[in-house]
């Protein structure tokens, strides 16, 4: 059913939290090199997809395709070791850890991650404090790390769920930037974005998520065309 | 004899040297307590079964199986920890989702089967083990008599204990425990296998506590109640340096082996009653423990 | 008259898996099963029936497994007995019915004396006997200043206090005590408590495995090499047990040895058959007094317990166990008691071989005189 | 003093271990007004309310309720004076019926509490007053509904009907239409708009349309301290403002600082251009 | 199950005519230990507190009857009266160090307070140490009727209990159960709703605590002894057994675990399985956790509702 190409490729999803039903038969694949995002109300369910991704919420149902192996009854760190990175929304930095310690936490999944040199070159600031307990940084600082520590893993399926929460503007605009060059090395990014002006330039598709459903799909190209559609779903 | 202020000094200091040797086990069994409370947050009422069984293991290993005591210091807490593992897989596992309350008293029943069981076979008056060769006799201290094998006791578990915070708080392996006690989910994600550690953890807290019960046998009679006397003491001990902290747990262990000593010294009648009583006024002031996270 | 039930049912309680166990457990039930078989298994043409169970050395256990025979199973008699704190509940709850307690091994002398009852016997040996056999020879060679280590319940304080007054009265001291529990494992900050007296003699007012575990830790600490350590209640078992090296040497006194002549050599043999080890003198003594209890009943006719106890007090009790045995009137059981010493190792001749028989002490003297209100007639 | 406030912080502050996350506040709450607080995440709006209601303990300054000084009194204190806080995450009772949720709301002012030698029944006569409650927030047809059934919208408007049945002098509420459908939201502030007369009522909103459609006054909070206040129109328009919350700096760069909120409102700028 | 008039009617009933059948003193002790159990419950079921060291306060009324009937010469409902006070007193300041803590750590803070009681009954002159309070006289209620009469005690005992079994009902189901109901479903709600929760389950504790005492006093009346036992953490172990094995926070739950219990204990205690007793609790417990966590009635509850609603 894969075909070549596609990274993440996902049917009748159903996810739950105990017993209440979240999503409600999601459809979506990404494929190699593309940065696709989900939108959508809070509460639409678009972390929920992404930890369903994961295997971290309570049952699911349905297929996901990851490199074209199925991992629905696969443990989550069976499916990290796939080649994914998932960056939560809570950060889940560990306090108990300092930065360093975060950094080096999460196992190689693939030998071509970023090795510590380069990650320090790109956030300076991680460097200066890289002894210092994790969750003594910053807000901003805490979000380079979460990001910082699944690059060196090699992952190369991101699942970010947004990372601009709580960034100032030009740190804001330097991860545009790493996304973009990501992107350009082949990496394949799954993001959950509420800042829509910082998704829109980089994505190349948007899905629109409501009540635990995709109800819309659209290209980067056709953003200007349906401007009224998306008002509607994500508008007040 | 010598006094100071009225204050037999031998007396005293034998008394507190005897606290130190309690302390060891306290500070053993505690930490196992809390490696095993940390990451996840089962209190582990089998414990103190846990203990009785290295002892028992240790007595066994000897009698049937001509193992030294020396050997068994290395195969009985790798025996019991595998059944710690047999335990946290088969039995902790399937209610891992549960309310906590669920597990104590899961780890409960363990332990009134185990200590039902010894009693069966080998009766509830204990068996002796003696102390081996290399560590009879003793060195004359100014104060007292110091038996070798009691040396020994404070030695081996100070350096157990300290290898073990080491391992904890200074390795990458330690890293993914202290990781894994704050968020387990994510930590999995990261494609470590939590489950595994999890299981592995437990096991390595039970060992611990079969460390202790060998190296208990020789001093205490191995008896199948030997655990469950002692593991309400670590408990509160427990609850006094603040659940789930390592470092708290091995100072407070040894800190209140200590106190209970001079109370056994000074006023003896309250030498049992002395660690309950630190522990309501610890509470009082101090709700999260001595060494404790404010929750 | 005549047989209640149409059965004579003995009860038989006793430490079945605790310290006490070698002492008076599954042997004591071994004990009154083979008086029962020698007595021929029926009394008066109606059959013996045994029960048992483990009163766990806890006297609400005991208490209660006992209230059930006697409501519920037509027991007659109860038989064992062991810790004193046990048998204390469980004597009130047999004469709050009107049955006999045969106590066999409790040492206490409360159950003749302050807490007497008519239908009390106490047969083997208690802690007055223990304190005159082997306190008073101590202080009279010399050893003049006492600290106690002892079991804290109703046997060790007893225990304490008699000793103490034998202390006393023969003119030594005692510097002080400590009690342990019952079942205590580690006894060194009790020992170290007794050597920062500074005592000649460190006594034991324990037994069973509190007994060896208190010696080997006194031993351990040196303590033995500085003062007398003195085991005032030692059963053959608990010797046995012991490294020759600490025990050897060590004097006490018993209420019966099983290697003293043909007689109880021939009775100690069949035990040891069926038991697997030697008898200790709380096995001896509850066959002894299942024999005589049997007797009685025959002789009266009946089991009612008023007419059985009569006739137990009139006969006088005589075998292997009771030499110049008389039962008085407060159920005391009367009879020779032993000095002896624990075998060196070069002594011994196999490792039953545990005492050495130095002197016979005379029931009298022993046990000294009855209480005037606990004369039942 | 002309203005009659309920509410009067003065220097609050609130230190977690050397990091200030509320920093001398001053809030003066009018009497029988709507007041928002906004700001951006972790601007420490919600530490704001767990410190009005006790949850958490001021480090330094002073809490004034009807002129009375509650900085060290304790929560369920702070409540029987009137001073009643609804949850961000839904607080109901989840396995009893709607009506029994709102009659533990109800029972607070009976004085049998403790009475456990008394059947429950002498509570019925509450239960007239819990449905008209549940009534007024339309879910009187949900009475004997146990509460774990009830789908999220409803709960919270159940939690507002428990609330409202403490007769609240001044009422908290934390996000009211956080995780709410857009029908939801529409409903729940039009509940509140309701309620509102003859109470005060403070709350933590990121939906800008609710805040513009409800609040008489607006604080925006940022790191900690007061940036500014003011009506709708005035907060708005001020440029601070809308850098550091609305993000939409006045060179018209993008700025991220904004939460959820202001990101809605870009796209809708966006798309309404 | 629903507590209807015929139901209780038919359960009256039964008690009344059961000594006629089985074994008074066993039946009394199943009734002691429901009693316990019953106000175990009271704290697990319907208030979401584990208490493990509840045997304090049943070891507390036992000893305090058993004293004062021995040294005194009280009547026995005197003597019941003075047990149940001081069990309710040593709940009320346990109470209030142990009801700060929640879940696990009131797990551990209930079981180091009541070891703590342990050692002092241990050592203090007036119980007797190890040897417990021996030959408590069961008296004559109001001086007239002779309690030595098992058939007498029993209707005594039985009353007890069923007064016992009576106020937990109407505890649970009273205004106050209300609130203990909403503080176990969501705390925090209950604190902002204007609850003083720490005193609400400061006076959930005591009543239980004084129903535990109430269940010793009269175990102590039954069995004429009071001893440590009755304090020894063990007890504690088993009446959460016994409400977990019938249902904790159902009614009739305790009643069922502890009838279930006792009626184990008595056939095995005694003969050579004597020391099975602890493990075949422990395998109960096991059991219990992995596969029955609603317990017997809990159990016959769902199925009653699955099939017939
Ligand atoms: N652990 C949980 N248990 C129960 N329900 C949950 C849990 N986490 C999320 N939910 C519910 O699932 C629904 C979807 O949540 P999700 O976090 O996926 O939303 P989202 O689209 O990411 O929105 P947000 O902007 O809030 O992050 C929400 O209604 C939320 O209340
Ligand atoms: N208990 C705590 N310990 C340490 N820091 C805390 C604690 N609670 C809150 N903070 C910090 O205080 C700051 C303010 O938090 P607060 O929850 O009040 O923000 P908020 O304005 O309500 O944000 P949001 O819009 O996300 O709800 C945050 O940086 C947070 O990390
Ligand atoms: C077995 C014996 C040592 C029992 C002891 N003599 C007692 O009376 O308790
Ligand atoms: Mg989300
Ligand atoms: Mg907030």
């Amino acid at each position: 059913m894969t075909t070549y190409g596609e990274k993440i490729r996902i049917s009748d999803l159903h996810a739950f939290y105990g017993e209440s039903h979240i999503l409600h038969g999601i459809d979506l694949n990404v494929k190699q090199g593309e940065l696709v995002t989900l939108l959508g109300r809070n509460g639409a369910g678009r972390s929920t997809t992404l930890r369903a991704i994961m295997n971290m919420v309570g049952k699911r149902s349905g297929t996901i395709n990851i490199n074209g192996r199925q991992t629905i009854g696969m443990a989550s760190h069976r499916i990290a070791h796939l080649g994914i990175g998932y960056c939560p929304e809570e950060r889940a930095i560990f306090s108990s850890l300092n930065v360093e310690e975060n950094l080096m936490l999460p196992p190689a999944v693939r030998s071509d991650g970023m090795s510590v040199e380069e990650i320090y070159s790109m956030f300076p600031n991680l460097y200066e404090r890289r002894y210092s307990q994790g969750t003594r940084l910053s807000g901003g600082e805490q979000q380079m790390l979460a990001l910082a520590r699944i690059l060196r893993s090699g992952a190369n399926i991101l699942l970010l769920d947004e990372i601009t929460e709580g960034l100032a503007p030009v740190i804001v605009k330097k991860l545009g930037e790493v996304l973009q060059k990501l992107k350009e090395r082949g990496l394949t990014i799954l993001l959950v974005e509420q800042n829509f002006r910082f998704a829109a330039p980089i994505a190349d598709r948007h899905y629109v998520m409501e009540h635990g459903h995709i109800v819309e799909e659209v290209r980067a190209d056709e953003l200007e065309a349906r401007a009224d559609m998306l008002h509607t779903y994500l508008g007040v | 004899m010598a006094t100071f202020l009225g204050i037999n000094l031998f007396g005293l200091f034998g008394q507190l040297l005897v606290g130190l040797i309690n302390g060891s086990f306290y500070a053993l069994l505690s930490l196992g307590l809390a490696i095993i409370f940390g990451l996840l947050k089962i209190i582990n009422f089998a414990q103190g079964a846990m203990y009785m069984l290295g002892a028992f293991a240790a007595w066994m290993a000897l009698n049937y199986f001509g193992i030294n005591y020396w050997a068994a210091l290395i195969v009985v807490p790798l025996v019991v920890g595998f059944a710690g593992v047999v335990i946290e897989r088969f039995l902790l596992r399937p209610i891992a989702g549960e309310d906590h309350l669920y597990s104590l008293l899961l780890t409960f029943g363990i332990a009134l089967v185990l200590q039902g069981l010894f009693t069966q076979i080998y009766g509830a008056s204990g068996q002796p083990y003696s102390i081996p060769d290399e560590l009879k006799g003793g060195t004359k201290l100014p104060f007292m008599y110091l038996p070798d094998y009691r040396a020994w006791i404070i030695v081996a578990s100070v350096l157990v204990c300290g290898l073990t915070w080491f391992m904890i708080e200074k390795t990458r392996l330690g890293a993914y425990l202290r990781a894994g006690t704050e968020n387990p989910a994510i930590l999995q994600a990261f494609g470590i296998n939590v489950p595994l550690i999890v299981t592995l953890t437990f096991g390595f807290g039970v060992g611990l506590a079969g460390f202790a019960g060998v190296m208990a046998a020789p001093v205490y009679s191995v008896s199948p109640d030997m655990g469950s006397n002692m593991l309400i003491v670590v408990f509160a001990i427990v609850v006094i340096g603040g659940m789930g902290s390592i470092g708290g747990a091995i100072l407070t262990g040894l800190g209140m082996g200590i106190i209970e000593g001079l109370t056994k010294y000074f006023y003896p009648e309250a030498s049992t009653t002395v660690i309950f009583a630190v522990m309501v006024i610890v509470l009082l002031m101090k709700p999260a423990g001595l060494f404790g996270k404010e929750a | 008259a005549g047989i209640s039930d149409d059965k004579v049912k003995i009860g038989v309680l006793a430490d079945m898996g605790g310290v006490y166990a070698d002492i008076c457990g599954e042997g004591c039930v071994t004990a009154v099963q083979m008086a029962v078989e020698d007595f021929g298994g029926t009394v008066l043409g109606k059959p013996i029936e045994i029960v048992s169970a483990d009163d766990q050395n806890k006297p609400d256990v005991g208490s209660s497994i006992v209230r059930k025979w006697i409501d519920n199973e037509q027991v007659d008699t109860v038989t064992g007995l062991v810790a004193s704190s046990v048998t204390g509940a469980v004597a009130k709850v047999l004469t709050d019915s009107k049955k006999i307690a045969l106590i066999s091994t409790s040492a206490s002398h409360a159950f003749t004396t302050k807490a007497c009852s008519p239908y009390n016997v106490q047969w083997t040996y208690n802690v007055v006997a223990l304190a005159n056999g082997t306190v008073k020879p101590m202080v009279g060679a010399g050893k003049w200043r006492w600290f106690f280590i002892t079991a804290d319940y109703a046997f060790g304080h007893a225990l304490e206090s008699v000793a103490t007054e034998v202390v006393n009265s023969s003119g030594g001291e005692v510097l002080g005590a400590v009690r342990a529990p019952l079942g205590t494992t580690d006894f060194s900050s009790y020992v170290l408590q007794a050597q920062s007296s500074g005592a000649d003699v460190i006594a034991l007012a324990n037994a069973g495995t509190d007994f060896t575990n208190s010696l080997k830790t006194a031993a351990e600490f040196g303590l033995t090499q500085t003062a007398d350590v003195a085991g005032l209640l030692v059963f053959t078992s608990n010797a046995q047990a012991l490294d020759p090296e600490i025990a050897g040497g060590m004097k006490l006194t018993t209420g019966f040895y099983w290697d003293m002549d043909e007689q109880t050599r021939e009775w100690s043999k069949r035990f040891k058959e069926r038991h697997g080890s030697i008898p200790a003198m709380g096995q001896a003594g509850a066959y002894s007094m299942t024999m005589h209890y049997l007797k009685a009943v025959e002789a009266a006719g009946t089991d009612d317990s008023d007419t059985v106890i009569r006739k137990m007090k009139e006969m006088k009790p005589d075998d292997f166990f009771a030499r110049n045995a008389t039962l008085r009137n407060d159920g005391r059981m009367v009879h020779d008691m032993y000095q002896v010493r624990i075998k060196k190792a070069d002594e011994r001749a196999n490792p039953d071989d545990i005492f050495a028989i130095e002197n016979v002490i005379p029931g009298e003297e022993a046990f000294g005189p009855m209480l005037a209100e606990c004369d039942f007639k | 003093m002309s203005t009659d406030y309920v509410l009067q912080t003065t220097d609050l502050v609130k230190e977690f271990k050397g990091f200030t996350a509320v920093d001398s506040v001053s809030l003066n709450i009018e009497r029988g007004s709507i007041h928002a607080l906004i700001g951006p995440n972790g601007a420490g709006k919600t530490t704001v309310f767990n410190l009005l209601t006790k949850f958490l303990t001021p480090t330094r300054g002073r809490i004034l309720y009807n002129g009375r000084d509650i900085t060290t009194m304790k929560p369920a204190a702070v409540a029987r004076l009137g001073l009643i806080r609804s949850f961000q995450i839904s607080a109901v009772f989840p396995h009893l019926t709607v009506l029994e949720n709102v009659r533990i709301a109800l029972q607070r002012k009976e004085s049998n509490s403790f009475h456990f030698w008394r059947s429950e029944k002498v509570l019925e006569p509450l239960n007239a007053k819990a449905m008209e409650l549940l009534d007024q927030v339309g879910l009187s047809e949900f009475a004997r509904t146990t509460t774990v059934d009830l789908s999220y919208g409803r709960k919270r408007a159940l939690e507002i009907a428990t609330t409202l049945a403490l007769d609240p002098e001044l009422m908290l509420l934390d996000e009211p239409t956080q995780g709410m459908g857009h029908e939801d939201v529409d409903v729940v502030a039009a509940l509140i708009k309701k309620v509102s007369a003859n109470r005060t009522i403070l709350m933590v909103e990121h939906n800008l349309h609710v805040v513009s459609r409800l609040a008489d006054r607006i604080t925006v909070l940022q790191r900690g301290a007061v940036l500014t206040e003011g009506d709708y129109d005035s907060v708005s328009a001020d440029p601070r403002v809308k850098e550091a919350y609305l993000g939409v700096a006045a060179d018209e760069e993008v700025s991220a600082e904004g939460g959820a909120a202001s990101d809605k409102v870009e796209v809708q700028e966006r798309v309404s251009a | 199950m629903k507590m209807t008039k015929t139901k209780i009617a038919i359960f009256v009933v039964l008690g009344l005519l059961a000594p006629l059948v089985v074994y008074p003193v066993f039946l009394m002790k199943v009734l002691c230990f429901a009693l316990f159990a019953c106000a175990f419950n009271l704290l697990l079921g319907f208030t979401g507190l584990l208490s493990f060291g509840h045997a304090a306060f049943l070891g507390t009324g036992g000893y305090v009857t058993g004293y004062l009937m021995i040294n005194t010469g009280l009547t026995p409902e005197l003597g019941i009266l003075c047990g149940t006070l001081a069990a309710g007193v040593v709940g009320a300041v346990y109470g209030k160090l142990a009801v700060k803590r929640e879940g696990i750590y009131f797990a551990m803070v209930t079981l180091a307070l009541a070891q703590l009681l342990f050692f002092v009954y241990l050592q203090a002159p007036f119980t007797g140490g190890e040897d417990g309070l021996q030959g408590v006289p069961r008296g004559a209620l109001f001086g007239l009727i002779d309690l030595n009469d098992n058939m007498n005690l029993y209707y005594l005992v039985y009353a007890i209990f069923l007064f016992g079994f009576w106020l937990v009902f109407r505890t649970v189901h009273s205004p106050f159960g209300q609130i203990l109901k909403a503080i176990r479903e969501n705390e925090p709600r209950a604190i902002s709703l204007g609850y003083n929760v720490t005193q609400y389950k400061w006076v959930a504790f005591v009543i239980s605590a004084a129903l535990a005492g109430l269940a010793g006093s009269t175990k102590t009346l039954v069995f004429q002894l009071a001893s440590l036992n009755d304090v020894h953490w063990h007890l504690s172990g088993e009446v959460v057994l016994m409400t977990l094995l019938g249902g904790m926070g159902t009614i009739a739950g305790p009643l069922v675990g502890a009838g279930v219990v006792v009626t184990i204990q008595n056939f095995l205690s005694g003969g050579e399985l004597g020391n099975y007793v602890s493990i075949i609790m422990g395998v109960i417990f096991i059991v219990c956790v992995l596969l029955f966590r609603n317990g017997i009635v809990g159990e016959l509850q769902r199925l009653i509702k699955r099939n017939f609603s």
